[in-house]
């Protein structure tokens, strides 16, 4: 019975985790149709943030909460300036671009900060379940999730942002002609997209092992899941997400680590075989 | 009928979810026979029209081309059998020029000088000549359509279907087309779906009037458009519409 | 239309004379270390081609390229170790991948995936190889008398040998021109290929695949052979690449193998074959060049190069470049 | 690190002279001149690069430290270091460069077992004398290539026993998935059992894996006395982090012969996480020798702004470059059979380490091995072993028998 108890909120973790790793790329993909290979870059860069300001004082749930998803939004608004607003409608350069950031980034932040910055412990202790022991850190992050997607849900349901959002992944051409100013509505959405990748890495941060090539660890997943979801960023990334985590967990606890991730590849393929066009169809069709 | 039909259908049904598209409907057209299909928006036409091309795989019934029945086969299986297909909207290779874009259907069935041949008659046919060296990408939609006509009949089909093949084109093109047409019938079949009543006027022998996926009506131009019943469910409001 | 045709010709008529010349002369005139360098970009020259022809001509982008590359890498390994030769191990090579693509393609296309979504798919497959071939390090995991070897990859695999040879072990020079021949044939081939008829549907396809399967072309049928073709090619890549290197490992598989490829096609020009090959030769040249320097992360380089390229030469660079000069020569004689 | 980088002036010049020569439409023109070449093959990028620096500023400070003492042979010393990058085709262009185009007299480098499996036929092929200074799976059987690091016979056959004696029988192992987390394994069992005990469970894990939950509730349930984690690589980190999370830190201790093995963990996890792990190593910093003190104050002293991370890597790097220089001085040639012979004599050398000398058979280092506890970033050394033999290799390997021989063995234990 605890045992049981135990895999559940293992289970539940995993989802969790993916829907904070996946959450910020499935934005970006879902409304601008840009693969940003550097998400789990901009994942990194929100562990480091909480690292070095911890590290100069400040209180580590201003570090995660508030300076990782600020510091890596603002950053990612600057990407867009710079790079990404050049390379609307063309999938695959935007793809290259961002895999150059990413190289750009695991480079420039060991240059700057060192590829062994002391990490962060973890906030909270432990719990019982009979004779199980939990870390209260990860009750902490599965709640994290549920409010980080709920929140997306609201405002994209009942903001005009919101709106103004769904209109543009439905007809991106159509939201200029609505007297909207696309090129701002990409921005934000860039700009927020970095700002979950940030708050994501942040999250993870007390409990990995933050060095500047984590995001390759972290960014397969995501992508995956993104892809399998499909266009609609909540529903999408929240169905992939509890497919995907919870099969993939139940196999590793069944068997190990290995099968495990197979499964989980595995579970996607034929996810996307038997859903082509439901699930990706409508992002993909003026692609390439 | 006296004569045996080239392609037939019989019971053909065709549902989305509970919505009966197309409901069990039987058709014919003779060798030689130039047909047009109309009826209002969301008589079923163009889910009619996916289901003898093989972009739809029907419920139910069956449909025979020259003996063979084609329920289940792949679009290129179907147009194998020696069926064109002009799409509503023109399906070019906006890369290549027209020449090119024609020789590639011909290559279907003959070698690359065959295929040469038949691509300059077919320029010769349809009267674009002119054309022949520019990319379509760059055409206008009529000039477009009389490209992709000439592409379809390169593959010398024995019926064609056309989807609106009149759409975007300018009086001269549309004269140009029905003339086309009117020669091209009774060396083919052809069965075009159309809206434009001027235009059915120009071309039409025997018309097929659908609604709400059934046969509603079937007679030649003057018996169409003299009957009451068509008049009010499609071309009161059509015709106005359209006009 | 007829100049396009000869000028055609006429460019890989001098890109074949090029590699003949290239072929006869780097080992009379190159050290050893240099001819080896030079292997190395012919086999990568090799793999490059397999989705420069399957992308550029086909219409297919493969994210998962490394995985025929790999494929064929194990296969020439586990089959080589085992019988002792290698003429029938590099078929043996060629036929997994060209099957492998077979079967992939066949899931894919009669499955009527489309577009990216498919190049998902093969990214995934590839990454299913990867985790799986990963997990080989055990000791049950053996294949005859070859160890998969997990991590660690296949050792001391043997050097391949002249098919009318089998006994001598190729020396650098010759296995630098053998591989060159090869590349050379395939170069031709394939020119000849999309020349076909065969050649001139799959680039209709690429620009407008319904219209088609409109006209009566089996598409999923042309798309499985182009797919398989360049499997097979990817295959012979990798069995050359194993062969050079005397060892594979499952990293053969990796994402970056498969991303390294599309930035070759990419940075060379897709819709060329000649192009992809010079994007091989620059960017290894130059990441080759940044392992001998230190005055700053090589990651942050590579990573300004990429960006750099696609914002400013989005076309690649041999494109960019033919359009250059024909538009000045143009100029000239008007 | 980057004023590190900017401080390798000596390197600057050889990399510009290995830039130039390699163009390869050039013919090769200017040679190496008069001076020695010694051979660096460290990941000075990628994502191992925390290991591959410090190897690297070793290996620099070891040259400039035999130039002060007038060379070798009457000739300078001169590094030719590159970056492969942590991608193994780069690994083997420059073992190739290095061997045929600097005609280097001696390779350092390769860190990853993969990495050294594809330099070492090359450097063996094309006869350029080759030192492997990383712990590593053990089973090397080449007369070219000198393996100082240790082996699971070394360090698994110590640390076993001596934490089971500290805490009790019951063993779960944690491993990461590939050779040298399987062998080691492997070791492990034998060495746990052959001490009366019991491994209850081994669960091996890709290097991607960031997430141990289930791993640590499986371990919760099996209860047992003692972890034993042969953990590789920064993904892997994550578990003691998400160990102590669970509060499990202070309930079943952990060892392991791969923590902290490059120094990386040490800086990267807090002390509250990592205190306690007992670790098996061939060097520590705080080895209490005067040769030790001396060593980690000139390193200290050669890099005052940021120190290298002192680990086995890093000190037998340094040992790699004494032996050779010896073995240089010794034969009076840079003749690698010389060389070779002189090494193979059964010569002790006295190391920052303690004392070394090179197994004839196997070309391995016997050496001393150290226990210790790690508590606040500090090794307490809890115990010696002196003049541990690599008795995994010599299982498979006797280089006087089979003198050719050019393989790296599986060590099986079935």
């Amino acid at each position: 019975m605890d045992y049981s108890l135990v895999v559940a909120i293992e289970l539940l973790r995993e989802v969790a985790g993916l829907i904070l790793i996946a959450t910020g790329l499935a934005v970006i993909f879902g409304m601008m149709r840009v693969i940003n290979i550097a998400h789990g870059e901009f994942m990194m860069l929100g562990g480091y943030t909480v690292v070095l300001t911890t590290k100069w004082g400040v209180n580590i749930w201003v570090a995660i909460l508030i300076l990782a998803p600020l510091v890596v939004g603002v950053f990612g608004i600057l990407v867009e300036r710079l790079i990404i607003r050049h390379l609307y409608g063309r999938i695959i350069d935007s793809l290259l671009a961002t895999w150059g950031l990413s190289l750009f980034l695991i480079g420039f932040v060991t240059v700057a900060f060192g590829n062994t910055v002391e990490g962060v412990s973890t906030p909270f202790s432990s719990f019982s379940v009979g004779r199980y022991s939990i870390a209260i850190y990860t009750l902490f992050l599965i709640f994290a999730a549920i409010a980080f997607i709920t929140s997306v849900y609201l405002t994209l349901r009942y903001t005009k942002s919101g709106l103004i959002a769904r209109a543009t992944m439905q007809n991106p051409d159509m939201v200029e002609s609505l007297g909207i100013n696309s090129k701002l509505v990409y921005m934000a959405t860039f700009g927020i997209g970095a700002a979950f990748a940030g708050l994501a890495g942040g999250l993870l941060a007390p409990i990995s092992g933050v060095v500047p090539g984590m995001g390759a660890l972290l960014i397969g997943k995501a992508f995956i899941t993104v892809v399998t979801g499909g266009a609609a960023v909540v529903a999408g990334t929240l169905s992939a997400s509890a497919i995907l985590g919870s099969v993939s967990q139940a196999v590793t606890f069944a068997t190990g680590p290995v099968f495990g991730d197979a499964t989980l590849l595995f579970v996607a393929l034929i996810l996307l075989r038997l859903l082509p066009q439901g699930i990706t169809g409508r992002i993909f069709t003026r692609s390439v | 009928m006296s004569e045996p039909a080239l392609l037939a259908t019989s019971g053909l049904t065709m549902r989305f979810g509970g919505v009966v598209a197309v409901d069990q409907v039987d058709f014919a057209v003779k060798a030689g026979e130039l047909r047009c299909l109309i009826g209002p928006n969301g008589a079923g036409k163009s889910t009619f029209f996916k289901c003898l091309t093989g972009q739809l795989r029907p419920t139910a019934g069956s449909v025979v081309f020259a003996d063979q029945e084609l329920r289940g086969a792949t679009t290129h299986e179907i147009v194998r059998k020696g069926i064109g297909i002009k799409t509503q909207v023109p399906n070019l290779f906006d890369g290549l020029p027209a020449r090119e874009n024609i020789a590639l259907s011909a290559l279907q069935n003959h070698s690359k000088k065959r295929s040469e041949e038949i691509t300059d008659q077919m320029l010769e046919l349809i009267a674009i000549t002119a054309l022949a060296n520019r990319d379509v990408g760059h055409l206008a939609h009529g000039e477009r359509q009389l490209v992709e006509l000439a592409m379809v009949l390169a593959g010398q089909p024995r019926l064609v279907l056309l989807d609106e093949p009149a759409a975007g084109m300018t009086a001269e093109e549309r004269g140009r087309l029905a003339n086309v047409l009117r020669e091209l019938a009774g060396d083919m079949s052809l069965i075009v779906v159309e809206h434009d009543m001027q235009f059915i006027r120009d071309i039409a022998t025997e018309i097929t009037v659908l609604h709400r996926g059934r046969v509603f009506l079937e007679g030649d131009v003057a018996e169409i458009m003299a009957h009451r019943e068509v008049q009010e469910i499609y071309l009161g409001k059509e015709a106005n519409g359209a006009a | 239309m007829l100049r396009a045709i000869s000028k055609d010709w006429l460019g890989a008529g001098f890109v074949t004379v090029i590699g003949l010349a290239i072929l006869f002369f780097v080992p009379v005139l190159f050290d050893l270390f240099e001819v080896l360098q030079m292997t190395k970009y012919v086999v990568l020259a090799l793999f490059v081609l397999s989705l420069a022809y399957i992308w550029g001509f086909g219409g297919i982008l493969s994210f998962g390229q490394a995985g025929f590359f790999g494929l064929g890498g194990y296969a020439f390994a586990v089959s080589s170790i085992n019988m002792g030769q290698t003429t029938v191990p590099f078929l043996i090579a060629i036929a997994v991948a060209a099957l492998f693509a077979a079967a992939l393609g066949y899931f894919m296309f009669y499955g009527r995936l489309s577009d990216v979504y498919l190049g998902v798919v093969t990214l995934v497959v590839t990454l299913i190889l990867w985790k799986l071939i990963n997990h080989t390090a055990g000791p049950e995991y053996v294949i005859g008398t070859a160890r998969l070897g997990g991590f660690n990859g296949i050792p001391s695999i043997p050097i391949m040998t002249l098919p009318w040879q089998p006994d001598q072990e190729m020396e650098p020079s010759h296995m630098f021109q053998y591989f060159m021949a090869i590349l050379i044939g395939v170069y031709v081939l394939l020119h000849i290929l999309i020349k076909s008829k065969f050649g001139r549907i799959a680039i209709s396809i690429r620009e407008n695949e319904v219209r088609t399967g409109l006209l009566g072309y089996d598409v999923r049928l042309y798309k499985l052979a182009i797919f398989t073709i360049g499997g097979a090619i990817g295959g012979a890549a990798g069995a050359m690449w194993a062969t050079y290197q005397t060892f594979v490992d499952p990293n053969i598989f990796s994402l970056e193998w498969s991303a390294l490829c599309l930035i070759w096609v990419m940075a060379g020009g897709v819709g060329t074959l000649f192009g992809p090959m010079v994007g091989v030769l620059a960017l290894e040249y130059l990441s080759f060049q940044l392992g001998q320097t230190d005055f700053i992360n090589n990651l942050i380089i590579m990573g300004v190069i990429l960006i750099f390229l696609v914002l400013l030469l989005p076309k690649g660079l041999f494109p960019t470049f033919r359009d250059f000069v024909t538009k000045h020569w143009n100029r000239r004689h008007e | 690190m980057t004023r590190d980088i900017t401080r390798r002036s000596m390197l600057k010049t050889t990399a510009a002279i290995g830039a130039a020569s390699a163009l390869p439409m050039i013919p090769f023109a200017a040679e190496a001149g008069d001076d020695i070449i010694v051979g660096g093959l460290h990941d000075l990028s990628g994502f191992i690069d925390f290991a591959g620096i410090p190897m690297n500023q070793i290996m620099l400070m070891a040259i400039e430290e035999i130039n002060a003492a007038g060379g070798l042979l009457g000739k300078k010393l001169k590094g030719a270091v590159y970056d492969p990058q942590t991608k193994m085709p780069l690994y083997s262009q420059f073992a190739t460069q290095l061997a045929l185009k600097d005609k280097a007299s001696v390779v350092m480098g390769g860190i990853t077992s993969a990495s050294r499996e594809t330099i070492r036929p090359i450097l063996h092929r094309y006869k350029t004398l080759y030192f492997y200074n990383t712990l590593y799976e053990g089973g090397v059987c080449d007369r070219n290539e000198i393996s100082l690091g240790t082996t699971p016979a070394q360090t698994v056959e110590k640390l076993v026993p001596y934490s089971m004696g500290l805490w009790g029988k019951k063993v779960y192992t944690i491993a990461a998935d590939y050779n040298y987390g399987q062998i080691t394994a492997a070791w492990v069992k034998r060495y746990v059992e052959q001490n009366g005990g019991e491994v209850v469970s081994t669960d091996f894990f890709p290097l991607d894996v960031t997430n141990f939950g289930p791993t640590i509730s499986k371990i919760q349930s099996a209860k047992p006395d003692m972890v034993m984690s042969v953990l590789v690589g920064t993904g892997h980190l994550g578990f003691y982090n998400q160990w102590a999370a669970a509060g499990m830190k202070n309930e079943i201790p952990i060892a392991s012969t791969t923590f902290g093995a490059a120094g990386a963990e040490l800086e990267i996890l807090k002390p509250e996480v990592a205190n306690g792990i007992l670790t098996c190593y061939g060097y520590y910093p705080s080895i209490d020798s005067p040769a030790n003190k001396e060593w980690v104050a000139k390193v200290n002293k050669r890099y005052p702004d940021k120190t290298p991370l002192l680990s086995e890597l890093s000190a037998f790097t340094w040992e790699g470059m004494m032996i050779w220089a010896d073995a240089v001085r010794s034969a009076g040639s840079l003749d690698r059979m010389k060389l070779i012979e002189v090494m193979e004599s059964g010569k002790t050398y006295d190391m920052p380490s303690g004392q070394c000398a090179i197994d004839p058979l196997t070309h391995h280092a016997i050496r001393d091995v150290y226990i210790a506890d790690l508590q606040d970033k500090t090794y307490i050394i809890k115990k010696k072993f002196s003049q541990v033999q690599p008795a995994d290799t010599q299982l498979v390997c006797n280089l006087k028998e089979t003198p050719n021989a050019n393989k790296h063995y599986e060590i099986s234990l079935e």
